[in-house]
């Protein structure tokens, strides 16, 4: 592949796109979160200025070089999938660098992030960091099995692995989107989205009133800023792979942010409402309804 | 209530028995039979629960009281049983095994008080304080309002005046008394 | 398993998103604390009269009582005013409740956000504050919500028709239990201590009573005053009238607790609980012109210090105005022997029946004795001279008082007017009133006064217990002149009377000449006050004294003349009071034993 | 529990870790099978300030030891130096949560052991300022425990309502929080107008949220999940360790001081106690809920029964030197956590000679707790503190 | 930390005296007050680093718009150590809803900003708060609630409490009350706010500028220094 300093300008430009629009997203969800509790919540900015008071902070400790490495490999975790995640159908500009077979790559970034942050905050020293990062690895296992099933079902079904040519298979019809063409994989998915989230009754991993923050305990200042501007990147991104992956792609900006909000929305609509699950709970959840339905879909396809 | 008391005054010494109100009753035994009574009340007199062992310091007399709570859901009234135990070298015997909580109890007085209870578990950790290196803290004889003052330094700044005294140095200041 | 239900049940919550959050627009501003909150401090600074009850009920020791610029110290106003620190309060408005004279509450103001831990102290009502006007906010809650009793206790008395033909005393005293009940509504301010005289220990004896320590009350009592039982009868009770419950209800009857404490010794006692059995002398001796209130009490206390007395008296028996001027009913005989004896037995001598001038000069004291002491009281009446008034049935109350006590026959006609609203006029109208309920079956006195009921000089309770006792008392009106008919008494014409002082605040009265009043009387008492008799003064002595205003002999504050031997005090010093007198004695007694001691 | 034996992870606890001939754990944490976990005291999932000193294996507790102190005041020594008057300021702030009780605890006391009889209109005002006392307590615990499994929304609506309670409070007793409402002889104030209209207006707002937390916890398909079978309470604990309150009604034991020892006109009221005869968290938090129902309808009896007007205070000796002759007493109430007691010793002079609080949470958050924490999951510590409902500032006082 | 620990550490300390830092020996120090008092720093302080001075951005115009960020975006640390914490739930529930204000709680002391020392503090929670207090990255801020903090409140006589917050760590805000109801803690908010704008709350500094008279305070009433042995 030849540099192309167009593509690259572009994907930076997307990139800025979507963090931005990670960080109103999880500023109009929090709002509406509040409203279900009958308050207002926080100004809608709330999540820039505080990613600029993050990085205004001017002390930091650090407990080795994993340490800042974690949130590095965090963040280069979201923006690899980013990277390979074709963000606007039918557009040269907005594709990035999404090839063949770029499914089998994301599913590998998605855990890249969390494996970086693993060493990162293990070296942290903190034994909620520790607790905290084993239950993620032992959820973020379980979310990706019926979540790989259901990607199975649908390489099956649409014979690629490359996610435009799924998004393009899509196309034409709302009828063809998978939702509706594969409804059990869509289904497996969509429940495991609710893990990938991180909103309960999954987030076992940062559970504040008992091991405080989780993995991120000791993190502060840029580090957190780090991590939480890969948080508004990850979340926009996992939106959109699964928008790209069950509900036919989006053909302008526009179309992205709604159905990504519709999705990201879909978690915190289950998660405001239910209670978090033990981790040996959430395990056993997702080793049973979503991985059957995972595997119907499967054998349907 | 009366019955009781006159039931268990035939094995037991009992002195001093107050009928505080018609379910509540007080009386001491002295030191070497308050858990026998103590045992016996919960085993035979339905004394089940156990509602707190607490201690009073008469320093004028040289003595901790020692009061045993117990309740009788059943009957639906309660027995203390007073013993007095010297305040130098305070000691008891532990009740832990009776009930669980009585563990904690012992714990708080042997910080709050000094009063050892050989036996009981974890006793000698510390409960509430943390480094306390003075004279057991609810002791009379320590002074809380001079050693916070010795301690904590309250803010400079306050002073005030006794209404008469400060007439007196008013209105007659020559005048000698 | 789970059902659907407990899937789905949840969502419910979802409809709120809809609904307008209940969220407060603007916390800040927008929420006044309740009309009961209990929010920072406030002070009636005019009403507040500096009595620490708030400090001594703040159990975080928040108030400081100190004195503010603007606010003198005087009688019923200690001059201190509370500052709080707000590093220590609680709000829990304990101060507000057992405020005295309610000038205490709190705002609904709350909010008080600083910098500097140092800002947080003020004087309420003193440095002024966003919330002194804030009308709501804590204030003690009404009615029947006291900290302290608010009403006395009650008082045994005899009926009116039971003491009305008699000179038996009609106030019973307090039992122990009312004296204890009476005593626990102190508030221990100490307020009425500087008002008092003699500056008795009042919050002292107070507490003894609620200890039921007597012993130690009366040890009190004669720190500073040797006349317990006296004083617990007839005192004038000043320190009442500036008692902080006053404020808020019925001020502590101070002179009954009094009372209390010496009437429940016996007099044998006495000598032993105040541990003046052994006094030591000092050889040097005094002479004390005079056995009333001031002259006995100098007598006492320079006893204590071990100087020899010896008191002059003109009448047969020790007591002076207190026995000659004060009727029966109210200060019993025996009671007065009970003080006075005990005095005699530290070792005064006391001379009776001799009149100084006459039958000692005052130079042969001087002679004689290393100091003088004379409190010689007054004796005489004043007279209103208006017309008639130098008839033969026109009287001085004083003379007849004393004649009374002294068991003289004295003349009672059937109709008596009394001219005078002090406590002197209420002795003899109620006397005369006896004394006409014994001759004559029926009560017609009548007592009137310049001063209107309100104002009246005579204590409150006289004139109740007067009228209950059938005297009618008319205030409020200027004698003008007695009718004589037939050199007859015929009765008293009086006018209106407007004013007592004019502007500059000298005494001239002012009278509505058209509203116009005739009393009828058989005989006019006149009962408008006393004069000295200094005759006993010679001439040679009286030159070298300096003379004070209004015809009064300059003393020092030891009551020392300018003559250093010689020391005047009671009644001819501070005017008619036997607590001042008492007071009088105690100082003149200090001041001869630094006279002396510097003599050596 | 657990049908499906290949998901049940819970590993058998018999074997080790081993005991020593004493029964003591032996607990080698060099061993690298152990790690020790602090929980608290700056930790959001501990009620209060307090903490647990946790070693787990896994995700399992093998140990618990609770500590407090961090809020030790060393009320019983201030009062014994305060007289009794200026021990109500300071002995409501032994529990935060309901101060009230301390309040009404020490007057009885008092009025007791001075014999003093309280007007009838006081002890209806009282009981009103109890009850409301645990209403709002109940608002914060009841949706709390959904709280501890991350269930926030309930808190929210419950914080929620609970400040409205604060308002009626602020209004009749002109404190927030703490209300310094009861005093020796009686109360400090009547009922303001319009009190009845306002608090009925809230009444029906708490009778909406008690459906609203019906459907959102008791019927939730992940609450129950979490909170069944989950810190149980075995029926033979209750005398042994002296559980009290809601936490011995919910194993089957009728323990309710409000029943037991009938005091200010709760023989007037008709209410009865609920129990249950298997307590887990989630029969616990159910208890409360039913708590949560009957208070509300509590305080709707005593608002059509109380006087319109009447005596709040009999007259005391001044409060300044009040003296209570050497006896004493001891005094309980039903707080929302179950049997809250004062034991009080007068010694004839102005001040007492001790004050002993005997809060629920003395037993239920040291020997108890301790006791039910071994073997269960670090992530139902939480749950398991909140559903005892402990309050340390009343442990260490 | 067992005793047994304890003492090797004292043994190691006579032992390599002379190899330490100069910034961990022994030595006098004087304090801000005029007295002088002796510092062990390897046994008196917690961190493993003496804290730093982090000096504000020298460019006005930057400086200003961090701190307009670090005011609009206050993390409190949830650490309730006394009575005032049962007001931090009325605070960020619908009645008041401080996240309006971009007040939000957090877990950690690492990631907070904002130290609300509600109310009283005895003598073994000050030990945990100075620990997490020195945790929370620089800049930081404290807001003292109610009496106890300012000078003693109820307990100034109490054996257990301290009676001056600012004796153990710099304090910008104090709020009176007792306790201060949620509205005066937003107002207080709101107090902290135009401080951190005006580029006026910069205690953090302070602390560490006055390290040691600060600690000398802290260590003349904590008596045992024994923290759990992982750094929490």
């Amino acid at each position: 592949m030849d540099f192309d300093l167009t593509k690259l300008l572009f994907t930076l430009l997307g990139l800025l796109i979507v963090l931005n629009w990670g960080i109103l997203m999880s500023g109009i969800i929090r709002k509406i979160g509040a409203r279900v509790a009958k308050r207002y919540g926080i100004p809608v900015y709330q999540g820039w200025i505080d990613l600029i008071k993050n990085y205004a902070i001017r002390s930091q400790i650090t407990h080795g070089i994993m340490f800042y490495l974690g949130p590095v490999f965090r963040l280069s975790g979201g923006v690899g999938l980013f990277l390979f995640m074709p963000m606007i159908f039918g557009s040269e500009h907005w594709s990035n660098y999404s090839f063949q077979g770029d499914l089998i790559l994301l599913m590998y970034f998605q855990f890249f992030g969390m494996l970086g942050m693993a060493l990162g905050a293990g070296e942290g020293g903190h034994p909620n960091s520790a607790i905290g990062i084993s239950r993620g690895l032992s959820q973020f296992t379980t979310i990706e099995v019926p979540m790989t099933l259901a990607v199975i079902a649908i390489a099956i079904q649409y014979h690629t692995l490359s996610i435009a040519d799924i998004v393009a298979a899509q196309q034409g019809s709302i009828l063809n989107w998978t939702v509706f063409t594969n409804p059990f994989a869509t289904v497996a998915a969509m429940l495991s989205v609710l893990g990938a989230f991180g909103h309960s009754p999954f987030n076992l991993v940062k559970a504040p009133n008992e091991i405080p923050i989780g993995p991120p305990t000791e993190y502060h200042g840029t580090f957190l800023g780090v991590l939480r501007t890969n948080a508004a990147i990850l979340h926009v991104i996992e939106a959109v792979l699964f928008m790209n992956l069950f509900f036919g792609g989006a053909s302008n900006w526009f179309e992205l942010f709604l159905k990504s909000f519709l999705i990201y929305f879909w978690s915190v609509f289950v998660g405001m409402v239910f209670p978090r699950f033990r981790i040996e709970q959430s395990v056993r959840w997702f080793l049973k309804i979503p991985t059957l339905l995972g595997i119907i879909a499967i054998i349907l396809a | 209530m009366e019955q009781l008391i006159n039931k268990l005054q035939k094995s037991f010494k009992l002195s001093d028995v107050k009928h505080q109100r018609e379910n509540l009753t007080f009386v001491t035994v002295k030191k070497d039979s308050a858990l026998d009574l103590v045992t016996h009340c919960r085993d035979y007199e339905g004394f089940s629960h156990f509602v707190l062992l607490s201690c009073v310091d008469w320093i004028e007399d040289g003595k901790f009281q020692l009061t045993y709570l117990l309740n009788n859901p059943s009957g639906k009234f309660d027995l203390g049983i007073r013993t007095f135990i010297s305040r130098d070298n305070a000691s008891m015997t532990s009740a832990h095994l009776l009930w669980r909580q009585i563990a904690t109890y012992q714990r708080e007085l042997k910080e709050m008080y000094g009063i050892d209870f050989p036996g009981s578990p974890r006793v000698d950790e510390s409960f509430i304080l943390e480094g306390w290196d003075e004279i057991p803290p609810m002791r009379r004889e320590f002074d809380t309002k001079k050693y916070s003052e010795d301690t904590y330094f309250p803010r400079e700044g306050r002073g005030s005046n006794d209404p008469a005294t400060y007439m007196k140095s008013k209105l007659y200041p020559d005048d000698e008394k | 398993m789970t059902s659907l239900k407990d899937i789905l049940s949840p969502f419910t919550a979802w409809k709120n998103v809809i609904l307008e959050p209940v969220t407060i627009k603007d916390p800040i501003n927008d929420r006044p604390g309740a009309a009961r909150y209990r929010g920072f401090h406030k002070n009636d600074i005019t009403k507040c009269i500096g009595c620490g009850t708030c400090e001594d009920i703040c159990e975080n020791e928040a108030i400081d009582m100190v004195p503010v610029e603007g606010i003198e110290t005087k009688d019923g106003d200690s001059g201190l005013r509370p500052k709080i620190d707000y590093g220590r309060c609680c709000w829990c408005a304990l101060c507000v409740d057992v405020c005295t004279t309610n000038s205490l509450s709190m705002s609904n103001e709350y909010k008080w956000i600083d910098t500097d831990p140092d800002n947080f102290r003020f004087i309420p009502g003193v440095d002024k504050k966003s919330w002194d006007d804030n009308e709501a906010g804590w204030k003690k809650p009404e009615p029947n919500y006291e900290f302290y009793g608010l009403k006395r206790a009650e008082m045994g008395e005899l009926h009116p028709e039971e003491r009305d033909h008699s000179f038996i005393e009609f106030i019973k005293g307090y039992s122990k239990q009312q004296a204890q009940e009476e005593a626990d509504r102190c508030v221990e301010c100490g307020i009425c201590t500087a008002t008092c005289p003699a500056h008795m220990g009042i919050p002292d004896y107070i507490r003894a009573i609620r200890n039921d320590d007597i012993e130690e009350g009366l040890r009190v009592l004669y720190e500073t005053n040797p006349l317990p039982e006296i004083c617990g009868r007839i005192c004038t009770h000043k320190c009442e009238s500036v008692c902080s419950i006053g404020h808020k209800g019925e001020p502590l009857s101070i002179r009954w607790l009094k009372r209390y404490i010496a009437d429940q010794v016996e007099s044998e006692h006495y000598k032993k609980i105040l541990e003046t059995e052994n006094l030591v002398k000092n050889g040097k001796k005094v002479a004390i012109i005079g056995a009333g209130p001031s002259g006995l009490s100098a007598a006492y206390y320079l006893s204590l210090l071990g100087y020899e007395c010896t008191i002059f008296e003109k009448l047969p028996e020790a007591g002076g105005m207190m026995r000659y001027g004060i009727p029966e009913y109210r200060l019993p005989y025996d009671q007065i022997d009970k003080d006075i004896n005990y005095i005699l037995s530290l070792g005064v001598e006391i001379r009776y029946n001799v009149n100084i001038g006459s039958d000692i000069t005052l130079d042969q004291l001087h002679l004689d004795y290393d100091a003088v002491f004379a409190g010689t009281g007054l004796h005489l009446g004043r007279s209103t001279r208006i017309d008639g008034s130098d008839h033969e049935n026109v009287y001085q109350s004083i003379e007849l008082l004393r004649k009374i006590t002294l068991g003289e026959e004295i003349h009672v006609a059937e109709k008596i007017v009394v001219i005078g609203g002090g406590n002197v006029a209420m002795d003899i109208t109620r006397s005369l009133a006896r004394l006409q309920k014994i001759k004559y079956g029926k009560v017609q006195t009548l007592a009137t006064s310049l001063e209107t009921e309100d104002k009246m000089p005579a204590d409150r309770e006289e004139v109740v217990e007067a009228r209950e006792e059938g005297a009618i008392i008319d205030p409020g009106w200027a004698p003008q002149s007695i009718e004589i008919v037939d050199g007859k008494v015929k009765g008293l014409h009086v006018t209106q009377c407007l004013s007592l002082f004019d502007a500059t605040g000298a005494f001239n009265p002012q009278c509505n000449l058209d509203n116009k009043k005739f009393f009828e009387a058989d005989m006019v008492v006149e009962s408008i006050g006393q004069g000295m008799d200094l005759g006993y003064i010679s001439e040679n002595i009286k030159d070298n004294l300096t003379m004070g205003p209004r015809g009064r002999i300059q003393v020092d504050k030891y009551f020392q003349t300018s003559l250093p031997w010689l020391f005047l005090g009671g009644d001819i010093i501070q005017g008619p009071d036997v607590i001042h007198g008492i007071a009088n004695g105690h100082q003149a007694a200090r001041g001869i034993d630094n006279y002396l001691n510097a003599k050596g | 529990m657990m049908k499906n034996s290949i998901f049940n992870i819970s590993p058998d606890r018999s074997k080790y870790p081993e005991k020593d001939a004493e029964g003591n754990l032996m607990v080698d944490l060099d061993s690298q099978k152990y790690v020790k976990l602090w929980q608290g005291p700056q930790h959001p999932g501990v009620t209060g300030n307090m903490s647990l000193e946790l070693t787990i294996s896994g995700d399992e507790i093998i140990q618990a030891k609770t500590h407090v102190g961090y809020l030790h005041r060393g009320f019983e020594k201030l009062m014994e130096r305060r007289k009794y008057i200026q021990c109500f300021p300071t002995c409501i702030r032994m529990c935060v949560a309901e101060p009230d009780y301390n309040e009404y605890n020490l007057a009885a006391g008092i009025e007791e052991l001075s014999g003093i009889e309280v007007p009838e209109m006081a002890q209806w005002l009282r009981t009103l300022v109890l009850e409301m006392a645990r209403l709002q307590s109940l608002l914060r615990v009841v949706p709390g425990q959904g709280g501890t499994f991350a269930l926030g929304l309930g808190v929210q609506w419950g914080v929620y309502l609970r400040d409205l309670i604060l308002d009626l409070f602020e209004e009749l007793t002109g404190g927030r929080v703490y209300h310094m409402y009861i005093l020796p002889g009686g109360v400090r104030g009547l009922l303001p107008d319009g009190f009845k209209k306002r608090m009925e207006e809230t009444l029906k707002k708490i009778d909406e949220f008690v459906v609203n937390i019906d459907n959102l916890m008791f019927s939730n398909a992940v609450f129950k999940q979490r909170a069944k079978d989950v810190g149980i309470i075995q029926p033979e604990w209750i005398d042994q360790f002296g559980i009290v309150g809601p936490n011995a009604r919910s194993a089957g034991f009728m323990r309710d001081v409000r029943k037991d020892y009938p005091y200010l006109v709760y023989d007037q009221l008709d209410f009865e106690p609920m129990t249950m005869n298997y307590s887990d968290i989630y029969n616990r938090a159910r208890l409360r809920w039913h708590d949560l129902i009957m208070t509300v309808d509590l305080i709707r009896q005593i608002m059509a029964k109380i006087p319109e007007t009447g005596d709040i205070k009999a007259p005391t000796p001044n409060v300044l030197h009040w003296k209570i002759p050497r006896n004493e007493t001891y005094i309980r109430s039903e707080s929302s956590r179950g049997e809250y007691g004062f034991y009080m010793v007068s010694d004839g002079t102005d001040k007492p000679r001790r004050i002993n609080l005997r809060g629920p949470s003395y037993v239920h958050a040291i020997s108890l707790l301790e006791h039910m924490l071994i073997n269960a999951n670090i992530a139902d510590t939480a749950a398991i503190m909140v559903s005892l409902q402990t309050c340390p500032p009343e442990i260490e006082r | 930390m067992t005793n047994e620990t304890n003492n090797i550490v004292e043994d190691k300390l006579e032992l390599e005296d002379k190899f330490l830092a100069p910034e961990n020996r022994k030595r006098q120090v004087t304090t801000p007050d005029g007295t002088i008092i002796e510092v062990d720093p390897l046994r008196d302080y917690f961190s493993d680093a003496r804290p730093q001075i982090y000096r504000p951005n020298s460019i006005p115009v930057i400086e200003n718009f961090l701190n307009w960020a670090r005011a609009e975006s206050l993390w409190v640390l949830g650490f309730g150590t006394g009575c005032g914490s049962i007001e931090l739930p009325p605070l960020t529930t619908p009645r008041f809803d401080a996240y309006r204000f971009g007040v939000q709680m957090r877990a950690t002391p690492r990631q907070s900003n904002v130290f609300i020392i509600s109310g009283y503090l005895s003598v073994k929670t000050l030990k945990r708060v100075v620990r997490s207090y020195e945790q929370m990255p620089n800049p930081k801020y404290v807001i003292a609630l109610g009496s106890c903090t300012i000078n003693g409140g109820m307990y100034y006589d109490s054996y257990n409490t301290i009676n001056r917050l600012d004796q153990y760590m710099p304090v910008d805000v104090y709020i009176a009350g007792c306790m201060p109801r949620p509205e005066a803690l937003l107002a207080g908010f709101n107090k902290l706010k135009e401080l951190i704008k005006a580029g006026k709350a910069e205690k953090a500094n302070e602390y560490v500028e006055n390290f040691d008279w600060y600690k000398a305070n802290q260590k003349k009433i904590i008596k045992d220094w024994n923290m759990p042995d992982y750094n929490w």
